[in-house]
């Protein structure tokens, strides 16, 4: 995938994924990568960022080596600023206290819509996904940052499903199904970064990862691209950031 | 009272929430109890649904799960077993937002009929659930979606601690226990420990359900195991990850297994814990705890 | 105005209120008479009465010589169950789970119908009154209970302003209001103590207090009181609950 | 930050939320601070208003104050300041019940634009107030009452303790304080002393206001004076008592004079403190820490 052999596709997606991120931001972060990336910003270079978690935290700071199964778990609150419940962390959402959604997914469009509920005809199923948790709320209530593996099948021109509304159809199509803010901001992959056309909504390459290709890039997308002009190059991995990352995962938990 | 006596409270086809989320403060013990009794036709309720919905659907107990999400955890993927038994058409999984589960539960707890919310709409979740109303605000104009109140027969919520009557002090993530609390008809408490009233009329402030919620008191230590009760011990891995892949690998046959050995057989709750392990009780019990060591 | 001379006309309603409640109920307390008389029937005859106080608090068990000057004083928590937000006290009566509301009234109509709020027109009010608090939440959403002064201005045939409804204008009309649960329980003064007909909902006296007659109370109210028949007497203030009283309240701070 | 400072957050028209109810944790310094710097026009809101309203009022700081109950307190029957102002015509009190002000202050912290109940209908409180909307429920069929979200300019709340950045810990009787901050589209803390963020973070389940609301802290011990803080100093009775005998005996000059002695004269707020005297403020410290005395 990468011309950086000593970092994986995962650890790729993290350590991009927190360069999303600025100091003194409020990011809503789902487990898994975001969690990890989230951290990982706030060790590297965003002292200030305020991480929450769905199970009703506030101001995280995960221990190294100690990474929750799920943002619903007591490791999650160690050396937080504030517990409260599960509902009222996503009210603050709703209230426009977050800067940042920042999730993982399983399967997105042209228009940054995710789902993670079917495969298939939700009626009659080929595949039960998990379903939405709080992306739903978080896509719906504030700007998006997602990160994912880069899949043919995964980068879609429509979801079987829109679990988590991006841009629902484009244009001003969001705004006219009763969602007035937010939006999707930011996909990152192990390939490249994405934004969203301004006028369209339709995905933008906005960076390739070191090594990537345009064609790379597009070959595993099922659907046009947009490429930003002039199309940036994303500054590989530092030891410092991959190393730092480590120390936070040594288990892989997230990182395999 | 005994876990048995509070289980009778739970009658065949009521709807029951279940307190807790994910791995964290699932009030196993009782749904353990529930299977053993053979209870049928449950609707259940729950923020995030782990494990806990695996036994409920493969014991047949439960009919229909509301949630937001339905797996056994993010670091084993999908369920098998949710999907067996939700592809195949034999059990419903009514997928709402996080947020309007919470919503749901604390209209319910408020006595109104609804609660606005902003999230939600269009989506497809939205259009699977034609019993939340599209509306359009009386004060702004704007489009709003109306989510009906969820007020379950009974709700299972375990707790770190409480006094006989129920007043009962939660400590860490309180996650959407106390809007279920209220919004439930009946309210059964299984607690890690039981307190005196004394106790806590010395932290009122620290009460998060009170008494006249409560319908039945049942002291189980460890009454999450094999998940998590903050500040008293983490999630049992090994176990869960015994699980895991034992159920995964055949839904049906795994899980009449792990039933069969794991909660059929035991004579006890107890029994039950033994077969996870000392050790592993342990080591969860000293990782719950170091919560507070800093 | 009663027999009894060792006893003040606020002892007299304290004690006859608290005889009102009853052992095992969850009843909501304002500051004075109320709070005193829900505390009386707690150490005189029910143990398991559970008083709430509209500064957020369950359970209360106010200590003797420190009757709060409020209920939203920290006194109110001392030895309580529980303490939350005062929204959140209130809403328990809204999803039903409080058997009685105790109240004080300045102004009281035929039907129940409570003023705190204006004497005369709203628009240019003679006497603007503090106005509702709680009040109109407890009389809308459970049964009430209200201990008064009896005097002729404060017992009117319609009050100048509706502020906690009691039966509206009788009949169904209070659940034609979208008011379908409680309603006015018991009125209780220095007199007598009132229920209210089942079917006109207008105010019935229900049983003379200790010296008081048929006319004197009738003299007092300015509407036609109906008298249930038969007629009860009330028995006079105990030296136990008398004693009890001024235990709490040695201070004679709602007992002048 | 000093409380001068601030106070300038507060622009004359601005419409004010008022953290804690009646007699407690009122942020008395800021109101006070406000009076100083002769602010105009606010329109204030507060679960229940007692002599802050007064203050209010009597300084021509506000014009307009939405509350469920103004009155000095019970002990004193009616407010003299208020009957005055109200009645003359000069100052409005719009009158919510209690759970309707609360509700409006939860709505505007959730980020809806209404909320739903079921008290006020009927009543005539209910026809002096047009904005609130009576609705049939969709649901239901029910008659309730949709009550408009109450979002401040910016809140005044007095806390015990938060850190550096706002991060706010509240013991005991929470009132409306945390809808309010979550509402307000600012918040001034005063508190009785400002901690570490570690302190914050070894308890952070006790932590109530989030930091990301809170654009102002000042460290103002006895900053609810003569009003009580739980657990640090219960009301000041005595000062309250002259204060309540002189405004009431002439609401105009008697809170002209009450304006010039103990707003206007002190250098500081300590100086303020010091009128009050150091005898009351230690008895009602006494008392106020008493409540943990068992």
């Amino acid at each position: 995938m990468t011309d950086v052999p000593h970092c994986t596709a995962a650890e790729m997606l993290a350590i991009l994924s927190a360069r999303q991120l600025a100091d003194g931001q409020v990011v809503f972060a789902g487990v898994g990568i975001p969690l990890l990336a989230a951290t990982l910003a706030q060790r590297l270079r965003c002292p200030g960022l305020t991480i929450l978690f769905e199970g009703g935290v506030i101001g995280a700071f995960v221990e190294p080596g100690k990474l929750p199964p799920s943002t619903n778990d007591q490791r999650c609150t160690k050396r937080a600023n504030m517990v409260l419940g599960s509902a009222d962390v996503l009210l603050l959402l709703q209230r426009g206290y977050v800067d940042v959604g920042f999730m993982g997914g399983a399967q997105i469009d042209q228009y940054g819509n995710l789902n993670s509920s079917f495969i298939g005809d939700p009626a009659a199923p080929r595949t039960r996904l998990p379903g939405t948790g709080g992306g739903n709320d978080i896509s719906s209530l504030t700007n998006m940052i997602v990160a994912m593996k880069h899949e043919r099948r995964r980068f879609v021109k429509a979801v079987d499903f829109i679990t988590s509304p991006g841009f629902i159809r484009g244009n001003r199509t969001r705004a006219e199904s009763g969602l007035p803010a937010g939006g999707m901001f930011r996909v990152i992959t192990e390939l490249a970064v994405f934004g969203f056309d301004d006028e369209s909504r339709r995905m933008k390459v906005l960076a390739l990862n070191p090594g990537v290709s345009r064609e790379q890039v597009q070959d595993n997308t099922g659907f046009e691209l947009i490429f930003d002009d002039p199309l940036s190059m994303t500054a590989p991995p530092t030891d410092h950031e991959l190393g730092t990352l480590r120390h936070l995962d040594p288990e892989r938990l997230f990182t395999a | 009272m005994s876990l048995h006596d509070a289980a009778t409270l739970v009658q065949d086809g009521m709807s029951v929430g279940i307190g807790g989320s994910t791995m964290s403060r699932t009030p196993m013990a009782m749904i353990w109890e529930l299977i053993r009794q053979q209870r049928r036709h449950l609707s259940c309720a729950r923020s995030i649904v782990s494990t806990d919905g695996d036994l409920l659907f493969g014991s047949d107990v439960a009919d229909e799960i509301t949630t937001s999400w339905f797996a056994q955890g993010i670091l084993w993927g999908l369920s098998k077993v949710m999907r067996h038994h939700v592809e195949t058409g034999g059990k419903r999984f009514y997928e709402w937002s996080h947020m309007a589960i919470g919503m749901r539960f604390r209209a319910g707890g408020m006595g109104v009929p609804f609660l606005p919310i902003r999230s939600m709409l269009g989506s497809d979740v939205l259009r699977q659930r034609p019993e939340a109303k599209t509306f359009e605000c009386p004060f702004t104009g704007e489009t709003l979606l109306l989510v009906p109140a969820l007020n379950p027969d009974v709700a299972l919520i375990h707790v770190q601690r409480c006094d006989p009557y129920g007043n009962a002090q939660i400590d860490g993530l309180q996650f959407m226990d106390i809007d279920l609390a209220m919004a439930a008809d009946r309210v059964i408490l299984t607690t890690e420990r039981i307190v005196s009233n004394e106790q806590i009329r010395r932290a009122p402030d620290q009460t998060k359900i009170p008494f006249f919620c409560v319908d039945a008191v049942v002291e189980v230590p460890f009454g999450a195991a094999p998940h998590e009760c903050f500040g008293v011990y983490e999630p049992m891995m090994r176990h869960m990850e015994a699980y895991v892949a034992k159920v995964n690998a055949d839904p049906v046959e795994g899980m009449r297994d792990y039933l069969a050995r794991h909660v059929y057989e035991p004579g006890s709750w107890t029994d039950f814990l033994s077969l996870i392990g000392l050790d592993e009780l342990l080591e969860a019990s000293n990782r719950g705890r170091s919560i507070y060591n800093d």
